[in-house]
C-alpha cells in the first residue's frame, strides 16, 4: 500500500492549516464521528467565546448586587430584568453563569499547562533514563494515581491556599491541586510513549550516531512523545472542570465577590431546590454538564481518530500508514491508561504479540 | 472457565432482580411511611454533630445538646428564661465571698441505680481540671479553686475571686455537667459507648441507642427530680443529618417531627408558607460582628499615617454605612435579626447602645453622616478597607453577608473594599498575628449572661487581640462580675455597653434567632426556645 | 466438473481521504477442484483484496462489483458471494470456503482453547453435540499433524509453537471439508524450516482432502513449491496467467520477467565474492581486523531475579577491512543482538568484542563516541527508522551535526545532496518527510545517513526484509555498488540465505545463539557441513518448480536422517 | 499494509527477553510481586497525607482557635506535642501505623479503627450497589454500542455515556432526588434507613454496619425493603457515573478486538456476528477492561465523597472531608491508609482476575 499511496503520486505538502491538530482531524473524520466532533467543537467554541467576551455578554458584574433600583434581591424568579433570576446571595444568575466560564477556563488552562510541563518533564526523564529513579517515580505516581483525585485535590487545595479563597488563592489552589492529581497521568502517558519511542529505530539510530542524551531526548523523543497531548489536554480539561466543581461543591471554592464559579453557585443553591427555587441550581449545573460534554466530545473524537482501531475507516490501507498509533485504553473520566505502561510490572497484554509483528 | 462465567451472569441477573424487588418494597414502605412515630415518640432531626459525649472532652453545641438532656446539673435555667436556679439541688448560695455552697436533693440516683451524691459532684469537677482536655470546657472553670463535700448532699466550692456572680451560670454550662464516678475514669476521657452501656445518666432522659452522629434514641429517665420536671414525651429519637436540605425535605414530608438546628434561611422561609409544619422562633445568643484591629486598620497605631482620630472616624463611618436590615432580610431572611449592641437582646442588661450613635438614629444607614465624620477628621475618600471573613465557621451565609457588606460600603463611594475569605484554621491563626486589619467574628455564649459578651471581649486579656484597651471599661467589667445586686449590676452592664459603643472596637451586626420547625401536632417547642439556648426535648409533646 | 470458484470481472474500490482508490480492476479467474492457484504480486497489487472477496470479508468502506461464484465441494449448489444475504454468506464460510491467515499467532483467539475454537466453527454449521464437535476437532488436529491431539485439544494457542499454530489454523479451515481454502501468505511469518513443513501440509490438504487452494504469496519459491497454476497481479490487474511450469520457464509479461529476475538465487553471489577476494592485497589477511568477536556472550537480564536469557552464546568471528560478513539465522538465533552489540546498543556480558580496536565488554559511551563516527547502521524497518517529524535532509544531516562536521542541517545540505545522489535519490527528496517516501526509498535514505560520515564499518540489520522483492533487488544492488565504491567493511544480517549470498564475502550461520558454521559463500552454501545449515539450505524453496521438486525430495531425506 | 508486509521473522533485539519470560514465570510469583507492591503504595500515600496535613495547621487551633486566648492555645498545642519537630511526629506516627495502631481521633475521641469499620462498611455498601448498577448498565450497553458501531444506537449510547460522567454526581443526585423523592415520592430523600428501621438494626447483636446484611438478619421484610429503598438513589447516582466509564471502556476494547485477525478468522469460519461480539471480541477485551476497572475504584471512591454528601450516606468519604476540615489528621491518616489499602487491594484482586481470565498467564 505504501507504494500505491506515495510512490505513484508525488503529492505536494498539504497546506499548513489542514495539518493543525484539530482541523486535521476534522477533515479526517466522517459520518457520526464528524457529527460528534462538530457538536463538541461548537459547544467548546461557544464556551470559549463566552469566556472571552464575558464582560460584553453578561448583563451585570459577577459580584454585582445592586442595580439602578437598589438591591436585586435574593432568589428572584426569572424576569425581564434578570433573565435567569437571582441567587440566594442576590446575584444575577445569568451573569454568574457567563462569568463562570471565565473562571472555568482559567483553571483548566492553568491546571493543564502546569501538569503538562511537570508531567512531561518527569515522564521524559523517567522513561528515557529508566533505572531506580524511574522505578521510584512509577511507584509514587501509581500510588497518587490510584488515590481518589478529588480527595487529594481538597487536601492540596488547603495546603496551597492556606485556606484563603480569594481569586488568586482560589484559582491557583484549585489549579495546582488539580495539577498534582494530573501529573501522574501525564507522567504515565509520556513515560510510556518515551519507553516506546526509545525502542524505535530512529532513536536507536541516533544513539548509534553518538548523539547526546539531551539531543536525543529533545530532538527525537520529546516531540514524538507529545503528539498525543492535544488529545489528553482536551480530556483532562473536562476533568479539571469537574474537579473544580467538586471542590466548589464541597465548600473549597472561590469567594463569590472574587469570581463566579459554577460549583460554588451550585453548592449555595442546592437547598433552594427543595423550596421550589429551581433556577439558581439548574443553570450552573447545566453549564458544567454542557461544557464537560462539549470538551469530552472533542476529546473522544480526537482519541478515536488517532486510534486506528477506533477510527471510522475510509480506506483499510490508510490505517497502516497512520503515523502514530497510541495504543492506549483511555477511560473517559480523564484518566489515561496506555496499555503497556503496566507492561513493566504486570500482565502481558492480549495484543502484545500482535503489536510486535505489525509495524 | 466458561461455567464460571455463566455463574457470574447468573449472579448479575440475581442482583438485578434484587434491585427490582428493592424498588418494589420501597414503593410499599414509602406509601405507608412514618412507622416510627407512635404517640409517645418524637423524632427530632438535627445537623449538629457530636464530638464526644464525655462532658470533659467536648465544648461545642452539638455535644452539649446531648449532654444537657442526659446529665444532671447543679444549676439550670427553667423553661422560658436564661436565669439559673438550682436544678438537682435544693439551694445554692454564697456562704462566704469565696465559698459557694450547693445542697443536693436527697436520694438522687443514676439511671443505673448508683447513688448520685456530692462525691459524684466533686469527682466531676476534679476530673474536668485533671483531664483539662484540649477540646474540653475546663477553661470555663477559671475561677474554680477546689471543691469539698462535708456530707453526701453538700458541696462547697472554693473560688479564686470573691463574689463571682457568673459562677452559678458556669455550673449550668458544659463545664458543670455531673457524671457518675463509678462509670467515668478520673483522669481520662471515657468512651461514648461505655457511658451508654453503663447507663450513667441522670438528666431528663437516658440514652438507649447511641449510633454516633447518625441516630440517638432517648428514653425518659424516671428518677429525674430536677428543676425541669419529668419529660413530657417518653421516647425521643434524634436523627443526625449532614445536609440541611435533606432535613428540610424530611420535615416537609413528615418523616421527622422536629427540625432543630440548622435549616438554611431559604428553607425556613419556604417552610413558613407551608401549613403542614410550624416554624417556632426564639431569641438567639449567637452574634455576628465586624472587628477592627487598632494597630493595622486604616490610620491604626502601627500604620504609616497613624492617627487615632482618623481611625475612629473610619470605624464610625463604617458603622454609619452598614445596613443591618438589608443583611438580615436578604441574606438571612429573618433567621438573624439586627443587633445594635454588644449584649444581645433577651439577656438582662442588653441596650441598643449603637442605635442612637450611628446611622440615621433608627437603625438605618446614613451615608451623609459617614461622609461628614470622615471629612471632619480630614480623611480623604475613598478609604481602602481590607476586609477578611471566614467561610466555614460562621455558617453558609457568611459569604453572602460579606459580599453585601462590601457592596454597601462601596455603594457609599466612601470605601474601596478588598474582600478576602480564609478557611477557619488559618483564619484563627492569622487574625491574632495582626494580619487582618478588619475582620469578621462571631460568638456563641458559653453561658447565658451578659458577662459572657463583655468580659472575654473587652476585659483583661481579651481574646480579640486587637490592641484595644480601655481601663475604664475593664474596671467596670470587673466590678459588675462581683456585684450581687441585680439592678446595680444591670446598670453597670448598660454603662459598659455605652462606653464601648463610643470606642467602637467592634461593630455588632446581627443576632441569631433560634428556629425550630415542627409538625403541626408538636407542642411545647416555644417553652424551650429561650435565652438559655438549651433545647430540652423534655418540653416537647405530640398529640 | 464445476469450478469451486469463478471470479468474473471483479472490481473493488475503496473510499479514502484522497477519493476512491481502485484496488482490484477487472479481475477474472477460476479455480478448479483440487487445484492450487497461486496469486502472486507485490504490495498493493490487489491480491489479498481479491482473495478476501472470495469470503466476503471486505471492510465496509470497500465496494465490490462483478461476480464471485462459489460452488460447494460436491458441486450441488453455487452462490454469488457478492449477491447473497449475510445469513447465507455466513453459512458458506467454513463449509464451502475457508481461510488460512498470514500470522497464526493473531489468527487464534488467545483466551479460548483451540478445541473450543474449532468446535465453534463446527457447531455454527449444523447440529452437532459438544461431544461430536470435540471428537471432530481431535480428529482434524491429528490429521494436520498435531501430536497427541486428545490432550492438545484443550491447549490454549500460546502453548503451541508458531508452526503448530499454523497447523491449528489450517485444521480449523479444513474441519468442515470445504472445497476451497484461501491461504493468505500462510508461511510469511514463519521461519524457513517451518515454512517447508507447512507447505508440505498444504500439499497434503490438496492431495488427501481434495481441497482446492488459492495461495496468496509474494514468494516465488513458495509458488514454485506448491502451485499448479499462477496468476500474476500488478496494480489491481492480472497481467499474466499460466501453469506454474510454464510461467517459470517462459514468462510472457515484462512485469513477470522482472519479478522473476529480482528473486535472489542461492549460489549467484559466490563468483562475485571470489572475484573480490582475488582482487585484495596480499597482506590483507594480516591487517588488523575491523571487528573481532571472541567467545562473545550476550545475556539479557532476567526480570525480578529470574535467570537471564542468553541470546548469544560463545560466538567468535572477525570482520576484516572492506569485507562483508553475512550473518544468517532464524528467529531468536541472536543475529540482530550481535549487530546491536557492535553498534553499542546492547551490552556485551561475556567474552570479548572489539570494534575498531575498542573493547565493547565494559562499554563506556563517552569513550566509544569517537568510534561511532566510523560506524554506520542501517535498520530493519524502514517505517520507523526516521524521526517522522524531521525531513529526510535533516535526518541524513544528523550524523554530520552530531559529530560537528556541520553546524546545522542547512549547512550540511550540500553534503546531504551528494549522499542522496549516491544512493540514487533525487535531491528534492531531502525536503520530504519520511512518510512521503516508499519503503525502498526510505531504505536508500537510511543508507545515505549511514554513509554520511564515510564509516569504515557498516552494520545492516535485515535492511531488505520489509521490502518487496523487486525493490529488494534494487536496494541490494545499490548496496553492492556502494560497498565497492566506499570499500567499507560490513556486517550484513539476514534470515534469507539467498540475500546474504549476493553480498557477503563470508557467511556465518547462527542457530540458537551459537555459531554453527562459518566460511565463504562457496563453502557454506556449496558444501554445508553442519546439519542445521544443510536443513536450512534445503528448506529454502527455489523459484523453479522442477528444481524445487527435487530439493523437496532431498529435504525429506535430510529430515528422515536428522 | 498487512497484506504483504514481508514480515520480519525476528523480533527486534531487546524485546526478545520480555516476551519469553512472562508466561513461564509462574502466576504465583507474579502475584506475589503485585502483592508486595501494595506496601510502598500505602506508605507513600500515608506519608504524603501526613506532610500535607501537617503543613496546614494543627487540630487544636482548628477546634479552639476562636475560643481560647493564644497563650492557652499554645499551651495546649505544646501539651499535645504538636509543637515538636514534624519529623519526630512523623516517625512516631509511622511507628504507630506499622504496629497497626491508628490511634484515636482528635476531634471525636473515638478509636480510628472503629471509625474505619463503621464508615467503611457504609462506603463499601454504597460502592457495592454502584458497581452493580455500573456493571448492569455499562457492560451490556458497551457491547451494544460496539455491535452497532458508528450507527445511531452507538452515537446515542456514547452521548449517554459522556453525559453520565459529565454530570457531577451531586447534580445528578439532586435531579434524582427531586424526581423520585419529591415529585413522585416513591423513594426516600436521603439517609441509609428510616429511624424506625435503624433502631431495629441497632438492636442486633454485633451489627455488621452493612445495612443490607443486617436487615436480612432481622428477618423483617419491611426493614429490608426500607434499607434497599434507601440504597436505590445513591447507588444509581454513583453507579451511573461509573456506568458511563464502563460503557465506553467496553465499547472501545470490544471494537479494538473486533479488528483483530482472530475475529476475522472466526468470521471466516462462519461464526455469526453476535457471537463475534459476545464471545470472540468480548472475552479478550475483558482483560484490559478489568485492569482499568481496578483503577476505577479510585474514581468510585472519589465519587462516593460527593454521593455520600448528597445523600446523607455517612461513609468514609464524607467523614474524610469532615476530618480534613477539623484538621483531625489522625483520623484523616487512618482513612487515607484504609482507602490506600482498598485501592491497592482492589487493583491486586483485579490483577488476579485478569490473570485468571488470560490463559497465557494462567498456564
Amino acid at each position: 500500500m505504501t507504494t500505491l499511496t506515495t510512490e505513484a503520486t508525488n503529492v505536494p505538502k498539504a497546506p499548513l492549516w489542514t495539518r493543525l491538530p484539530v482541523v486535521h482531524q476534522l477533515r479526517q473524520s466522517i459520518g457520526l464521528q464528524r457529527g460528534m466532533l462538530v457538536v463538541g467543537l461548537i459547544i467548546t467554541g461557544v464556551f470559549i467565546l463566552t469566556a472571552i467576551f464575558a464582560p460584553l455578554l453578561a448583563p451585570y458584574g459577577y459580584s454585582q448586587l445592586r442595580g439602578d433600583n437598589g438591591l436585586f434581591g435574593a432568589q428572584q424568579a426569572p424576569s425581564g430584568e434578570h433573565l435567569l433570576g437571582t441567587t440566594v446571595g442576590g446575584y444575577d444568575v445569568l451573569s454568574r453563569v457567563i462569568w463562570g466560564s471565565q473562571t472555568a477556563i482559567t483553571v483548566m488552562v492553568v491546571a493543564v499547562l502546569l501538569s503538562i510541563f511537570a508531567g512531561v518533564a518527569l515522564g521524559l526523564v523517567s522513561g528515557y533514563f529508566g533505572g531506580w529513579l524511574d522505578r521510584v517515580l512509577v511507584v509514587i505516581c501509581d500510588a497518587v494515581y490510584a488515590f481518589p483525585a478529588l480527595l487529594l485535590a481538597i487536601v492540596m487545595g488547603i495546603v496551597i491556599s492556606g485556606g484563603r479563597s480569594d481569586l488568586f488563592g482560589g484559582i491557583l489552589a484549585a489549579a495546582i491541586s488539580i495539577t498534582v492529581v494530573f501529573i501522574p497521568q501525564y507522567f504515565r502517558v509520556i513515560r510510556a510513549e518515551t519507553v516506546r519511542i526509545k525502542a524505535e529505530a530512529y532513536v536507536e539510530s541516533a544513539r548509534v550516531l553518538g548523539a547526546s542524551n539531551g539531543r536525543i531526548m529533545f530532538r527525537h523523543v520529546l516531540r514524538n512523545a507529545t503528539r498525543t497531548l492535544p488529545l489528553i489536554f482536551t480530556l483532562n480539561a473536562s476533568e479539571a472542570l469537574l474537579t473544580l466543581a467538586g471542590l466548589g461543591f464541597i465548600g473549597f471554592g472561590i469567594e463569590p465577590s472574587s469570581a463566579a464559579e459554577w460549583g460554588y453557585d451550585l453548592n449555595k443553591s442546592l437547598s433552594d431546590v427543595s423550596s421550589g427555587i429551581w433556577w439558581t441550581s439548574l443553570f450552573p449545573g447545566l453549564a458544567i454538564v454542557l461544557v464537560v460534554l462539549g470538551i469530552t466530545l472533542v476529546g473522544e473524537s480526537l482519541n478515536d481518530l488517532a486510534d486506528p482501531r477506533l477510527r471510522s475507516r475510509r480506506a483499510p490501507g490508510k490505517t497502516a500508514v497512520a503515523p502514530i498509533t497510541p495504543a492506549e485504553i483511555r477511560d473517559p473520566a480523564g484518566r489515561i491508561d496506555p496499555s503497556g505502561i503496566y507492561g513493566s510490572l504486570s500482565t502481558p497484554r492480549v495484543r502484545s504479540d500482535g503489536l510486535e509483528s505489525t509495524s | 472457565m466458561t461455567s464460571a462465567f455463566t455463574n457470574g451472569k447468573r449472579a448479575l441477573a440475581a442482583t438485578a432482580g434484587l434491585a427490582a424487588a428493592a424498588l418494589f418494597l420501597a414503593g410499599c414502605s414509602a406509601g405507608g411511611s412514618t412507622t416510627s412515630t407512635s404517640g409517645s415518640t418524637i423524632t427530632v432531626g438535627t445537623t449538629d454533630k457530636i464530638t464526644v459525649l464525655d462532658p470533659a472532652g467536648s465544648y461545642d453545641a452539638g455535644s452539649f445538646a446531648v449532654q444537657t438532656q442526659v446529665f444532671p446539673f447543679l444549676m439550670n435555667s427553667p423553661y422560658g428564661t436564661s436565669d439559673v436556679e438550682p436544678d438537682i439541688a435544693t439551694k445554692a448560695e454564697f456562704t462566704s465571698p469565696t465559698e459557694y455552697t450547693v445542697t443536693l436533693k436527697p436520694d438522687l440516683k443514676w439511671a443505673n441505680g448508683n447513688a448520685l451524691t456530692s462525691s459524684d459532684v466533686k469527682f466531676s469537677f476534679d476530673r474536668q481540671l485533671a483531664i483539662n482536655d484540649a477540646s474540653g470546657p475546663a477553661v470555663l472553670l477559671y475561677n474554680f479553686d477546689s471543691v469539698a463535700t462535708p456530707d453526701d448532699t453538700t458541696v462547697v466550692f472554693t473560688l479564686k475571686a470573691a463574689n463571682d456572680q457568673v459562677f452559678p451560670q458556669i455550673l449550668s454550662s458544659p463545664a458543670g455537667a455531673i457524671v457518675d464516678e463509678e462509670t467515668f475514669s478520673a483522669d481520662a476521657l471515657t468512651p461514648d459507648d461505655d457511658i451508654v452501656k453503663a447507663k450513667a445518666f441522670a438528666g431528663q432522659y437516658e440514652l438507649t441507642t447511641y449510633n454516633f452522629n447518625s441516630l440517638l434514641a432517648y428514653k425518659a429517665y424516671e428518677g429525674y427530680q430536677g428543676l425541669l420536671g419529668p419529660a413530657k414525651t417518653e421516647n425521643i429519637n434524634v436523627k443526625y443529618f449532614t445536609d440541611a436540605s435533606n432535613m428540610k425535605l424530611d420535615i416537609q414530608e413528615g418523616n421527622i417531627d422536629v427540625a432543630w438546628r440548622s435549616l438554611s434561611a431559604t428553607d425556613v422561609d419556604d417552610l413558613r408558607g407551608n401549613d403542614k409544619v410550624k416554624v417556632v422562633d426564639g431569641p438567639g445568643g449567637e452574634i455576628r460582628y465586624i472587628t477592627f484591629n487598632f494597630n493595622t486598620q486604616p490610620f491604626g497605631a502601627t500604620t504609616a499615617e497613624a492617627d487615632p482620630a482618623k481611625a475612629l472616624a473610619v470605624r464610625t463611618a463604617v458603622a454609619d454605612v452598614v445596613d443591618r436590615e438589608e443583611l438580615a432580610d436578604q441574606v438571612y431572611k429573618g433567621s438573624y435579626s439586627t443587633l445594635y449592641s454588644y449584649v444581645p437582646d433577651g439577656l438582662t442588661g442588653a441596650n441598643e447602645s449603637l442605635k442612637g450613635l450611628y446611622g440615621d438614629g433608627e437603625g438605618g444607614p446614613d451615608v451623609d453622616k459617614a461622609k461628614a465624620a470622615l471629612d471632619a477628621a480630614g480623611v480623604t475618600t475613598p478609604v481602602v478597607l481590607n476586609l477578611q471573613y471566614n467561610t466555614d465557621h460562621y455558617g453558609p451565609g457568611s459569604s453572602d453577608e460579606y459580599a453585601l457588606i462590601k457592596n454597601q460600603l462601596e455603594s457609599s463611594d466612601l470605601f474601596t473594599v478588598n474582600l478576602q475569605s480564609t478557611e477557619y484554621v488559618q483564619y484563627s491563626k492569622d487574625r491574632v498575628l495582626d494580619l487582618y486589619p478588619i475582620f469578621q467574628l462571631g460568638w456563641f455564649p458559653d453561658y447565658s449572661d451578659a458577662d459572657n459578651y463583655l468580659n472575654p471581649f473587652f476585659g483583661q486579656d481579651s481574646f480579640l487581640k486587637i490592641h484595644y484597651e480601655n481601663q475604664e471599661v475593664i474596671d467596670l467589667i470587673t466590678e459588675q462580675a462581683v456585684t450581687g445586686d441585680a439592678a446595680a449590676r444591670t446598670a453597670l452592664i448598660e454603662e459598659i455597653q455605652d462606653k464601648v459603643a463610643a470606642d467602637l472596637p467592634t461593630i455588632p451586626l446581627l443576632q441569631g434567632s433560634q428556629i425550630a420547625i415542627t409538625g403541626t401536632s408538636v407542642t411545647g417547642t416555644e417553652d424551650t426556645l429561650d435565652a438559655s439556648f438549651k433545647f430540652r426535648y423534655g418540653a416537647l409533646s405530640k398529640g | 466438473m464445476t469450478d469451486v470458484v469463478r471470479i468474473d470481472n471483479l472490481n473493488v474500490t475503496f473510499a479514502t481521504d484522497g477519493g476512491a482508490v481502485k484496488a482490484v480492476d477487472g479481475v477474472s479467474l477460476r479455480v478448479a477442484p483440487g487445484e492450487v492457484l497461486a496469486i502472486v504480486g507485490e504490495s498493493g497489487s490487489g491480491k489479498t483484496v481479491t482473495a478476501k472477496t472470495i469470503l466476503g470479508l471486505l471492510p465496509e468502506t470497500a465496494i465490490a462489483r462483478g461476480a464471485v461464484i462459489l460452488s460447494s465441494k460436491d458441486g450441488s449448489n453455487s452462490n454469488d458471494v457478492l449477491a447473497v444475504s449475510k445469513q447465507k454468506l455466513r453459512q458458506l464460510r467454513g463449509t464451502d470456503v475457508s481461510m488460512v491467515f498470514q500470522e497464526p499467532s493473531t489468527a487464534l483467539n488467545p483466551v479460548f482453547t483451540v478445541g473450543w475454537q474449532i468446535a465453534e466453527g463446527i457447531r455454527s454449521h449444523g447440529e452437532f453435540t459438544r461431544k461430536q464437535a470435540r471428537a471432530k476437532a481431535i480428529e482434524i488436529l491429528g490429521r494436520v499433524g498435531i501430536p497427541d491431539p486428545e490432550s492438545r485439544v484443550d491447549y490454549y494457542p500460546h502453548q503451541f509453537s508458531g508452526g503448530q499454530k499454523q497447523r491449528v489454523v489450517i485444521a480449523m479451515a479444513l474441519v468442515l471439508d470445504p472445497g476451497l481454502i484461501v491461504a493468505d501468505e500462510p508461511t510469511t511469518a514463519l521461519d524457513v524450516t517451518v515454512q517447508a513443513e507447512i507447505l508440505d501440509l498444504l500439499r497434503r490438504c490438496r492431495d488427501e482432502f481434495g481441497t482446492a487452494i488459492v495461495l496468496i504469496t509474494h514468494n516465488m519459491g513458495v509458488v514454485a513449491d506448491l502451485a499448479d497454476r499462477v496468476v500474476v497481479m500488478y496494480e489491481g490487474k492480472i497481467v499474466e496467467e499460466a501453469l506454474a511450469q510454464e510461467l517459470f520457464s517462459n514468462p510472457q509479461h515484462d512485469y513477470t520477467k522482472r519479478l522473476l529476475g529480482s528473486v535472489p538465487h542461492v549460489g549467484h553471489g559466490t563468483t562475485r565474492a571470489s572475484a573480490r577476494l582475488a582482487a585484495r592485497e596480499p597482506d590483507w589477511v594480516d591487517q588488523a581486523p575491523v571487528v573481532v568477536a571472541d567467545h562473545l556472550e550476550i545475556q539479557y537480564p532476567g526480570r525480578l531475579g529470574k535467570p537471564g536469557f542468553t541470546a548469544v552464546d560463545g560466538v567468535s568471528f572477525v570482520i576484516r577491512s572492506g569485507e562483508v560478513l553475512g550473518l544468517v539465522g532464524e528467529s531468536g538465533s541472536g543475529k540482530t543482538t550481535i549487530g546491536r552489540a557492535m553498534g553499542g546498543l546492547t551490552r556485551v556480558t561475556g567474552g570479548s568484542l572489539t570494534v575498531h580496536g575498542h573493547e565493547m565488554n565494559g562499554f563506556k559511551e563517552r569513550a566509544f563516541k569517537k568510534v561511532r563516527s566510523d560506524i554506520g547502521f542501517v535498520f530493519q524497518d524502514p517505517a520507523s527508522s526516521f524521526n517522522p517529524l524531521l525531513t529526510i535532509a535533516e535526518c541524513v544531516a544528523e550524523p554530520l551535526v552530531v559529530h560537528g562536521r556541520a553546524a546545522n542541517p542547512r549547512a550540511a545540505r550540500k553534503r546531504v545532496n551528494e549522499l542522496l545522489e549516491a544512493v540514487q535519490l533525487p535531491r528534492t527528496f531531502g525536503d520530504r518527510y519520511p512518510h512521503e517516501l516508499s519503503g525502498g526509498q526510505r531504505q536508500r535514505a537510511s543508507l545515505a545517513r549511514a554513509l554520511a560520515l564515510e564509516p569504515s564499518l557498516l552494520i545492516a540489520d535485515e535492511p531488505t526484509s520489509a521490502l518487496d522483492v523487486s525493490v529488494q533487488a534494487k536496494v541490494l544492488e545499490l548496496f553492492a555498488e556502494i560497498q565497492a565504491e566506499f570499500g567499507f567493511a560490513a556486517l550484513f544480517i539476514s534470515h534469507d540465505l539467498a540475500v546474504v549470498d549476493i553480498l557477503a564475502d563470508r557467511i556465518a550461520v547462527l542457530y540458537k545463539g551459537k555459531l554453527v558454521e562459518e566460511g565463504t559463500g562457496a563453502e557454506v552454501l556449496g558444501a554445508p557441513k553442519d546439519p542445521y545449515t544443510q536443513r536450512l539450505l534445503a528448506s529454502l524453496p527455489v523459484p523453479d518448480p522442477a528444481a524445487q521438486a527435487l530439493r523437496r525430495g532431498e529435504l525429506l531425506l535430510l529430515r528422515a536422517a536428522g | 499494509m498487512t497484506t504483504v508486509a514481508v514480515k520480519p521473522s525476528v523480533p527486534v533485539g531487546g524485546r526478545v527477553s520480555k516476551k519469553k519470560t512472562s508466561p513461564g514465570g509462574g502466576i504465583g510469583r507474579y502475584l506475589l510481586i503485585r502483592f508486595l507492591l501494595i506496601f510502598p503504595t500505602i506508605f507513600i500515600l500515608v506519608s504524603m497525607v501526613f506532610w500535607l496535613m501537617r503543613t496546614t495547621g494543627d487540630p487544636i487551633t482548628a477546634a479552639l482557635g476562636g475560643k481560647l486566648p493564644p497563650e492557652q492555645l499554645a499551651e495546649r498545642i505544646q501539651a499535645a506535642g504538636y509543637d515538636r519537630p514534624i519529623i519526630v511526629q512523623y516517625f512516631e506516627y509511622l511507628g504507630q501505623v506499622f504496629t497497626g495502631n491508628f490511634g484515636t481521633t482528635i476531634s471525636t475521641n473515638r478509636p480510628v479503627s472503629e471509625v474505619l469499620l463503621t464508615y467503611g462498611s457504609a462506603t463499601a455498601e454504597l460502592v457495592f450497589y454502584a458497581l452493580i448498577v455500573a456493571f448492569v448498565i455499562g457492560i451490556p450497553l458497551g457491547m451494544v454500542a460496539a455491535y452497532w458501531r458508528d450507527k445511531a444506537p452507538d452515537a446515542f449510547l456514547r452521548v449517554f455515556a459522556i453525559l453520565c460522567y459529565a454530570t457531577p454526581v451531586f447534580f445528578a443526585g439532586l435531579l434524582l432526588k427531586l424526581v423520585f423523592a419529591v415529585w413522585l415520592n416513591v423513594l426516600p430523600v436521603a439517609g441509609r434507613s428510616t429511624t424506625g428501621s435503624e433502631l431495629q438494626l441497632q438492636l442486633l447483636p454485633n451489627p455488621t454496619g452493612i445495612y443490607t446484611i443486617d436487615a436480612l438478619r432481622t428477618g423483617d421484610p419491611a426493614v429490608l425493603g426500607d434499607v434497599l429503598a434507601h440504597a436505590v438513589l445513591p447507588g444509581v447516582a454513583l453507579g451511573l457515573l461509573t456506568a458511563g466509564v464502563f460503557l465506553r471502556l467496553v465499547r472501545t476494547n470490544v471494537i479494538g478486538t473486533l479488528g483483530t485477525d482472530y475475529v476475522d478468522a472466526a468470521r471466516s469460519r462462519g461464526v455469526n456476528e453476535f457471537r463475534l461480539v459476545s464471545k470472540h471480541a468480548y472475552r479478550p477485551a475483558l482483560i484490559p477492561i478489568i485492569t482499568v476497572i481496578g483503577l476505577q475504584i479510585a474514581l468510585l471512591l472519589g465519587g462516593a465523597v460527593l454521593t455520600e454528601t448528597t445523600f446523607e450516606w455517612q461513609g468514609l468519604g464524607f467523614m474524610l472531608i469532615e476530618f480534613i476540615k477539623a484538621r483531625d489528621f489522625v483520623a484523616v491518616q487512618g482513612i487515607v491508609a484504609l482507602l490506600a489499602v482498598i485501592v491497592a487491594l482492589s487493583n491486586f484482586i483485579v490483577d488476579i482476575i485478569a490473570a485468571l481470565i488470560d490463559p497465557r498467564v494462567r498456564y
